[in-house]
């Protein structure tokens, strides 16, 4: 997995020389970020993380990224970063103190470790989770469970009215249809002429053909009826016994009853 | 007779239970070791579980952990779905109801449309519908029929309970036709005013 | 205390057996009826199997039968071994469990690296971490939670059992993750170092 970048004359055997932590011999691959750096370098010291020298760490650290660069290695940028501000918190720490700076020097000291044991922390974690009896290798469940049987009933929905009305629905469909013409109120030409010849006497002046027509609240019946008068009065105009008028197309028709 | 906190009845039972398929003596020496009585535990493990909620037993050479036999039917968990009948699985059940014997060419006649497979199955699957017999004419057709759980479930005495061709007419249940008819009118109505307002405005107007 | 041939117990012995999942209360009763007294069932059966072969265990709200812990050295398939998590995919696991919800940017300021796609993913696939929403901070993040089936495999009851977690508490070491501070630990700390400085400036102008 760790492939060995340093081959050749250095034998390397694991990703950090562990008799003398300032020989850097480093698979670059095997890190997991500077951080993860940080923390081995750290480890070397072979202390609690609480009383390691951030000054030494910080000096290691960059001992690593001089040298990697002496070998032309390619570093990803966040080590150069982290670098970069590792020489920052040295000068400060080396400097006489400036109460100007916030936080203090050894407050960020004091974060970069809280940082290590935290990240170090989730690592002991992990592997203390890892190392428990897990279900699959160390512990195991039943191994042929019948399985606990849910059945679905598939229930239809259909109710009393659905089906009658489906019912209906079939039969107004495919019976043959019986078309009926439903009976209207009409006003027949007979009628009409009747009508507007007895009511034409007392039309002197000229009246709208409206006020010829029977007063009714169907207006099928009224439309009935203005056709039928409108025809019984062309007739009587034929006659001789109306005169008919109309000043403009859909103005009012007027009728008069011409004397004789 | 070993007890229940026996090492190697306790590693029987674990071997057992963990196994996916059952396992012999010889099978279970294997995982358990020369050491252990597996013949001893084996009896013991039956005894231990007979009358619980699961038992020990031998099939052939092998033996398994499996529920009680007496509890399957209990632990099965009912879920009603609950589905909608399709419109043409209505249809068609009503058809059957009116007209009970028929063959499917008979119902597909009747709805004017013809009716797939499925349709059918459901209302068979639904226990609503069952074939009853076939017709004694040429290729001798399935003909279906109504179940009395059709009645109880649509809450009916017997099939003559059924609403007639005059009880739907009333309902308004075959007149879908005249319905499309009146709303025609209603149409040519609001058109027919609106040249009757005209004339008369241009009365008031005279 | 129930007997060991009370029908309530037999039901919930045999539905946990024959279960392929850890069931909760609820999936218990939904299974052997309301009438059952489902906890004192599991109050009962757990004090039977203590020390046996098999027993029975809960892990958040489910529980569920499995061997007993100290058989595991006697029973583990070396064929079956697990497939490895990586470093990262464990760190991340870790990290989550202990201090979840977390969002990936959390993950990553404590681990101090990015954090590849692949990771969240392969823990995802083995069903111990969920999306559990999102922060409601700018750019609204997933955070990440475990799932009770975490629980199940790694045996633990609660969150609360997991090893070391009162003492990291302890330590400060579980305290809420301040992106800003660790951002400015890196990266950022140059642009804030000269926020800070441009207000202390301007403050003295003033």
């Amino acid at each position: 997995m760790d492939e060995d970048i340093f081959t050749g004359d250095e034998a390397v055997p694991d990703r950090m020389g562990q008799q003398n932590p300032a020989t850097l011999t480093i698979d670059i691959d095997g890190w997991e970020g500077p951080l993860d750096l940080l923390l081995t370098l750290a480890r070397n010291q072979k202390v609690d993380l609480r009383e390691i020298s951030i000054l030494e760490l910080v000096q290691q650290y960059l001992n690593f990224v001089e040298n990697a660069r002496s070998l032309k290695l390619e570093l990803a940028a966040d080590y150069l970063v982290m670098a970069a501000w590792l020489t920052y918190l040295k000068s400060l720490l080396l400097l006489p103190k400036d109460p100007q700076i916030d936080p203090s020097p050894e407050e960020m000291a004091l974060r970069l470790q809280y940082r290590l044991e935290r990240l170090n922390a989730m690592r002991e974690c992990g592997a203390r989770l890892m190392a428990r009896d897990r279900i699959g290798r160390d512990i195991f469940l039943r191994g042929n469970a019948e399985g606990l049987r849910v059945v679905k009933a598939k229930a239809w929905a259909c109710d009393y009215f659905d089906l009658i009305a489906a019912y209906g629905r079939v039969n107004a469909r495919t019976q043959p249809v019986l078309h009926v013409v439903r009976a209207r109120a009409v006003m027949t030409l007979e009628a009409a002429l009747q009508r507007v010849s007895k009511m034409i006497g007392q039309a002197v002046n000229w009246t709208d053909i409206n006020a010829f027509l029977p007063e009714s609240a169907d207006p099928a019946f009224g439309r009935s009826a203005l056709a039928s008068s409108f025809l019984a009065a062309l007739e009587l105009a034929k006659q001789g016994r109306l005169d008919l008028r109309q000043d403009g197309n859909f103005a009012p028709l007027m009728l008069r009853h011409r004397k004789c | 007779m070993l007890t229940a906190h026996d090492p190697g009845l306790r590693l029987v039972e674990a071997a057992l239970f963990a196994s996916e398929t059952p396992l012999s003596i010889d099978q279970i020496r294997a995982h358990v070791g020369d050491a252990v009585d597996v013949s001893a535990a084996l009896a013991a493990l039956t005894d231990h579980y007979a009358g619980r909620g699961i038992e020990l037993v031998r099939r052939g050479k092998s033996w398994h952990f499996q529920t009680a036999p007496d509890l399957a039917h209990l632990l099965r968990r009912e879920r009603d779905e609950l589905r909608k009948l399709s419109r043409a699985a209505v249809e068609t059940l009503a058809i059957i109801a009116y007209h009970e014997p028929v063959s499917r060419s008979e119902i597909e006649a009747i709805r004017g449309v013809q009716i797939s497979k499925g349709t059918l199955d459901v209302l068979m699957e639904a226990g609503w519908v069952k074939p009853a017999g076939r017709r004694e004419v040429p290729g001798r057709p399935l003909i279906y029929a109504t179940t009395p759980n059709f009645l109880t479930h649509f809450g009916l005495v017997s099939r003559r309970d059924l609403p007639g061709m005059q009880d739907l007419k009333a309902a308004g249940l075959l007149d879908p036709i005249d319905n499309a008819m009146d709303a025609a009118d209603f149409v040519a109505d609001e058109n027919s005013e609106n040249i009757d307002g005209d004339v008369e405005f241009s009365d008031s107007n005279a």
